[in-house]
């Protein structure tokens, strides 16, 4: 089957501005990821085509792109599943360095920013066994566990597109992850972060992270879980 | 230009024995950590099914037990020593990463929860034991993120998206790396004490592979360049459960939670090949079983695949015929949501890219090519050796998918790599720390980054002629049928030649892009060139040995020869020539058995 | 293992102004939701369904002062124009424009990054609000 | 070197949000619309006099009410959608299908306002 794939390209060091740049792949199947395509771009029209991307299933996050309009992993979605014309472009939000490849470091600054990291200063356990926690409790954050850091949601909201100093829903995800994990004891510092005025009001529940993540982590529900709880101070 | 910094220990490769090694090597040297993509973008977070330890949470177990099936698993080409090491800090190892946060998945009573694998057993009983502690099927994506946060935490030093160009060695001793900074193109040289390599494999020399685009074996192809040996390279391991075709891994915790490999004439065919065990048999006997069912003509519809079935009522029904049970020695049963709640990526995968729902229909699988056993030499402190008499290079240290220490001998089998990462990672960054505070800087050759930057030019410069991707294709390919699963003579003298005439028509690609911003196009094709090395010395090294062990089964040689070949191979690259050693296996309490399952 | 439960106190929730106007906007919507069902049961006990059409009803329910009806054929507007109504009235005022302006603020928040940017738009917000309120007052006390 | 971050409005609205991001979109029109016609509407009305006078007769014509009545009566609708699912956050994952309910409750109330409004200005 043929393939139409309209690929957004800009070279910093040649080009002033983007422009699009057109490839027709004649012998596609349905079943090709759009990765693939790109792969196949790359490799025998034009190898100066410029995407990052390592595991090619989903789930390392290097290949969030705007396709047909939409956040996506390349990796993750087939031709059968956008149809035979493809347009292929930049996360929004970020600088665009070269063709597909943004800069993501303000995205990873944000992460950063809610202490992505396990805190919990009591003592181990005697035994020198690991810290209990029942499955219930296990199950409370196991949504969030799932993010790949693609930032495909971050880069979907129109809050972030206004300025990328809101923190943006990945961040908000990682700061779930340990606010709700019952091991950890920082929550109330994660939440003062959260709470201030680049965090949890700049989301107004648009909803596009929740329907570009490709781990289908229920992002908006985390966010208003962490909204909630600082009113209730229930986590 | 070239840029200049200063670390006491640089660690090469941001994965799980990266991070590790980087998380406790800079509690007392100053570290840096160099990787070619974000950390989190490392293929450990792939690993889907669990980390093997002897926690015994769910019934009784001992790392003895772990210590034996490993000798066993890697068809007693494990050194016994190393193997014994990682199985008794396993437990602790664990422990040590529920206590940075791991949100493993929990028992009833809250310990870490954990599941049956291939190769895993009750070493009285011979029946599968539960030993792999794991987080759905995201347990490697659970470490992966818990190490990376862990090292931010510690304000451990990163360089995401930079490339490691070549090793800097100055008078036998180690003196740092040269890498390449992806977003502007400039050289940086890195003067250390110690490095610490941790790149991972190479599984993208093979067609059907689980391995990620990024797995090209930079770490092996510099250190050979570099004029060290590389061990056991002729052990390649074949996942038996690769989606058809993608190659995309479908974990062996969907066997492990009673799943069962089903051909094209709908028998469960693995109770042939391992009556005890079945379908938790490990990888290799699995992976030769499904390529025996489908060269016999039982594939499905004759094709090169077989079925992999976790339809509920198959597991129920398969189970009951095992006798299987729960801990607490109630018939074991599984309904559509517990497979849902355990294995939620697998589902996703084959919905995603297969359109085929797992629980109500089954799977098509073939073996892909998954892991490399052999990799940089190196003692269970991660310390390089680099000769037969296990002679220590100063300052250079290995972890990882990228080193051989060897515990998985001729096979891995199923969580040990995880455990590996863990186990070896830790010492090898604790040994550099200490190494680094004793040791002095070398002096840096004047133009370190020199040789390198001749290299890119080269490809820069070629003349044009040939495209990278065809040269990439072919030797995948030819590596895959001729140096896959089944290998014999004349197909892998057919390969070598193969590769021979694809390094020659390297030297004449074509690079267009000419800029130094995310050159992405001529790091690929420097990458082709590390793939098309480590081809090289994998298909020699196959070639040399003429028995059959574990992942290298020879059809002209199909028996195990303890006679002649227990013993470790070491591959040089001289002067355009491969050279091969042997050196002795380490056996400590298991004397080589036949092995069955 | 029965879950523990964990709750933060009030110091440690990270409960701000911010977070505040958060549950205001979402409390108010409700408040409003409820002065609006009290003006349309009021209206229509008060006859509304033979002497004002749709519009007016709904303007009506909006904010309750007689000056929202005048223009149809209300014989009298004095039951219309009561205290009662006058503090419905003023109670939705009241609402709506903290409702409104805080709004405005969360909007400009989202393109005015800088803090003393966002602390201008916090003070003129303010002035904002008590030149509605007072204007406000004033009309529904007046009519 | 890099092409600078900024999304402009056209490449925003050219995101393919779906539903929810429209909701949001005129969520906010609607509220900023409230906002700044009340504004008006109240200050003209306590001024009185001939601009205010003319200000109110703007706000009476028909065609100005079915564009204001959209905004307030999609804020209202959409407002009590998001106050619900936020204080229920585990509603959440019924995101779209709360969109379909909205839409099913805001069509037939719209509709018969704005039925209303033209009968009432058309047939006098
Ligand atoms: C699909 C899949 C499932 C698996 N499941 C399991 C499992 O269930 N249990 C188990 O025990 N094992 C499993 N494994 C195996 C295991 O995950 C890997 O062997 C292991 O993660 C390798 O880790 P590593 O730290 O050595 O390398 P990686 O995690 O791959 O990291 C390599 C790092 O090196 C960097 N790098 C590479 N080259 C360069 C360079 N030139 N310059 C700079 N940086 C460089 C990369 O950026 C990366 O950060 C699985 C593997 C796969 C592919
Ligand atoms: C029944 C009536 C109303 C309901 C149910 C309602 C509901 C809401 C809710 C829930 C929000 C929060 C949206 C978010 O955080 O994303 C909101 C925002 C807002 N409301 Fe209202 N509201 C009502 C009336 C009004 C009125 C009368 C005004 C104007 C004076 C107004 C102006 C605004 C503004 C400006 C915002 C900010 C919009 C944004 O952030 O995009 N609302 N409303
Ligand atoms: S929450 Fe989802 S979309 Fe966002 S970064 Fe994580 S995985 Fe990607
Ligand atoms: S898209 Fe943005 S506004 Fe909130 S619901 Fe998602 S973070
Ligand atoms: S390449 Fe890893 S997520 Fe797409």
């Amino acid at each position: 089957m043929q393939v139409t794939l309209k690929i957004f390209r800009y070279h910093p060091e040649v080009d002033k501005t983007f422009h699009y740049e057109t490839y027709v792949i004649e012998n596609a199947q349905e079943t090709d990821r759009v990765l693939d395509l790109l792969e196949y771009v790359k490799g025998y029209y034009d190898g100066t085509l410029a995407f990052r991307r390592s595991c090619a299933h989903g789930v390392c996050g290097s290949d969030a792109m705007r396709i047909n309009g939409q956040n996506m992993l390349a990796c993750k979605v087939l031709v059968r599943d956008v149809g035979t014309h493809i347009t292929v472009e930049p996360i929004l939000g970020l600088k665009v360095i070269k063709d597909l490849i943004t800069d993501m470091e303000p995205f990873f600054e944000n992460y950063k920013k809610v202490l992505p990291w396990f805190i919990n200063n009591s003592p181990l356990p005697e035994d020198g066994r690991e810290r209990r926690q029942s499955p219930e409790e296990r199950a409370r954050f196991d949504d969030t566990t799932k993010c790949i850091l693609c930032a495909c949601c971050t880069t979907s909201c129109p809050s972030f597109w206004a300025s990328d100093d809101y923190l943006g829903p990945a961040a908000l995800v990682a700061a779930h992850r340990f606010i709700f994990d019952s091991r950890d004891e920082a929550a109330a510092e994660r939440l003062k972060i959260i709470s201030e005025t680049s965090g949890l009001a700049r989301c107004h529940t648009a909803f596009n992270c929740t329907l570009a993540c490709p781990r289908e982590i229920q992002i908006t529900k985390a966010i208003a879980e962490l909204k909630l709880a600082t009113i209730t101070g229930r986590v | 230009m070239t840029k200049l910094h200063q670390f006491d220990v640089v660690v090469v490769g941001a994965g799980g024995a990266g991070l590790m090694a980087a998380l406790y090597a800079s509690r007392t040297a100053k570290t840096a950590v160099i990787s070619k993509l974000y950390p989190t973008r490392s293929h450990t977070g792939t690993a889907q099914g669990g980390i093997g330890a002897a926690l015994g949470n769910l019934e009784e177990d001992h790392p003895e037990w772990h210590t034996y099936d490993t000798v066993k698993g890697s068809d007693y080409l494990g050194d016994q020593d190393a193997i014994e090491f990682m199985c008794y800090e396993a437990p602790q190892a664990i422990i040590e990463l529920e206590h940075m946060g791991l949100p493993f998945d929990r028992t009833p009573d809250g310990r870490i929860s954990q599941r049956p694998f291939g190769g895993h057993t009750n070493n009285v009983t011979g029946k599968p034991v539960r030993r792999a502690c794991h987080a759905a099927d995201r347990t490697g994506h659970m470490i992966l993120q818990t190490l990376y946060q862990q090292c931010l935490k510690n304000q451990v030093t990163f360089f995401d998206e930079f490339q490691v160009l070549d090793l800097i060695l100055v008078n036998g001793r180690t003196a740092g790396v040269v890498a390449v900074e992806l977003a502007t193109g400039e050289f940086h040289t890195f003067h250390a004490k110690a490095v610490i390599f941790a790149t991972g494999g190479h599984g993208r020399i093979f067609e059907v592979t689980s391995n990620a685009y990024s797995y090209t074996g930079d770490g092996a192809a510099i250190v050979l360049r570099r004029g060290l040996p590389l061990e056991d390279m002729e052990f390649f391991q074949f996942h038996p459960t690769g989606i058809y075709k993608l190659g995309i891994l479908i974990t062996e915790g969907v066997r492990g939670e009673g799943g069962v490999l089903i051909n094209g004439l709908g028998e469960r065919f693995m109770s042939k090949y391992a009556p005890t065990v079945k379908d938790l048999a490990s990888r290799d006997v699995i992976s030769r079983a499904i390529y025996t069912e489908i060269r016999e003509g039982r594939g499905v519809n004759g094709q090169n695949y077989v079925w992999l079935d976790v339809r509920p009522e198959s597991v129920n029904q398969y189970a009951a015929m095992d006798g299987r049970t729960n801990p607490d020695g109630s018939p074991y049963t599984v309904t559509g949501e517990q497979i849902l709640t355990k294995l939620p990526d697998i589902i996703d995968f084959c919905r995603v890219y297969l359109g085929v729902d797992p629980l109500t229909e089954m799977m098509p699988v073939q073996p892909t090519a998954h892991y490399t056993m052999g990799g940089i030499p190196t003692n269970k402190y991660g310390e390089v050796v680099i000769d037969e008499k296990n002679t220590v290079l100063p300052g250079l240290y290995a972890a990882g998918e990228c080193a051989c220490v060897s515990v998985h001998g001729a096979n891995r089998l199923g969580t040990n790599s995880l455990l590996d990462l863990v186990v070896f990672g830790k010492h090898a960054g604790l040994k550099a720390a200490e190494f680094a505070k004793h040791a002095d800087f070398e002096a840096l050759p004047a133009h370190p980054e020199e040789e390198v930057r001749a290299q890119l030019e080269a490809l820069r410069n070629g003349s044009g002629r040939e495209n990278a991707f065809e040269i990439g294709r072919e030797m995948r390919k030819v590596m895959f049928e001729e140096v896959g699963i089944y290998r014999n003579e004349r197909g892998m003298r057919f390969a070598i030649e193969k590769i021979h005439e694809l390094k020659e028509r390297y030297k004449h690609i074509r690079v267009r892009d000419t800029g130094r911003i995310f050159n992405t196009e001529l790091l690929n094709a420097w990458e082709l060139g590390n793939l098309l090395d480590v081809a090289e010395v994998v298909a020699e090294s196959a070639l040399n040995r003429t028995e059959s062990r574990g992942g290298h089964s020879r059809e002209d040689y199909p028996d195990r020869d303890d006679q002649n070949w227990l013993k470790h191979t070491l591959i040089w690259k001289r002067n355009g020539h491969t050279e091969i050693s042997y050196k002795p296996v380490v056996i400590t309490k298991y004397p080589p058995k036949e092995r069955v399952y | 293992m029965a879950a523990k439960s964990r709750r933060l106190s009030l110091r440690e929730r990270g409960l701000n102004f911010e977070m505040l106007m958060w549950l205001f906007t979402r409390l108010s919507a409700l408040v409003m939701y409820g002065l609006i069902l009290v003006a349309m049961v009021g209206a229509f006990l008060m006859g509304a369904r033979t002497q004002m059409n749709m519009a007016d009803v709904l303007r009506w329910g909006f904010l309750s002062i007689a000056g929202h009806i005048q223009n149809t054929n209300i014989p009298d507007l004095e039951p219309w124009a009561t205290p009662f109504w006058r503090l419905t009235a003023s109670a939705m005022l009241l609402v709506a424009t903290a409702h409104g302006v805080h709004g405005l603020v969360v909007i400009a928040d989202d393109y005015i990054v800088h803090p003393r940017g966002r602390r201008n738009v916090r003070a003129l917000s303010i002035v904002f609000l008590l030149l509605m309120v007072v204007a406000g007052l004033y009309v529904v006390w007046t009519w | 070197m890099a092409l600078k971050h900024n999304v402009s409005l056209a490449t925003a609205l050219r995101y393919k949000g779906r539903g929810p991001m429209w909701a949001f979109i005129l969520h906010r029109l609607g509220g900023l619309g409230m906002a700044i016609l009340l504004t008006v509407h109240i200050l003209s009305t306590a001024l009185g006099g001939p601009v205010g006078q003319f200000l109110n007769d703007l706000y009476m014509h028909w065609a100005f009410q079915i564009v204001v009545y959209f905004f307030v009566l999609f804020h209202a609708v959409n407002g009590l959608r998001i106050t619900l699912l936020d204080l229920w956050p585990s509603l959440w994952v019924y995101g779209r299908e709360a969109l379909w309910i909205e839409w099913a409750v805001f069509l037939p109330i719209y509709g018969l306002a704005v039925y209303t409004i033209l009968s009432t200005a058309l047939g006098g």
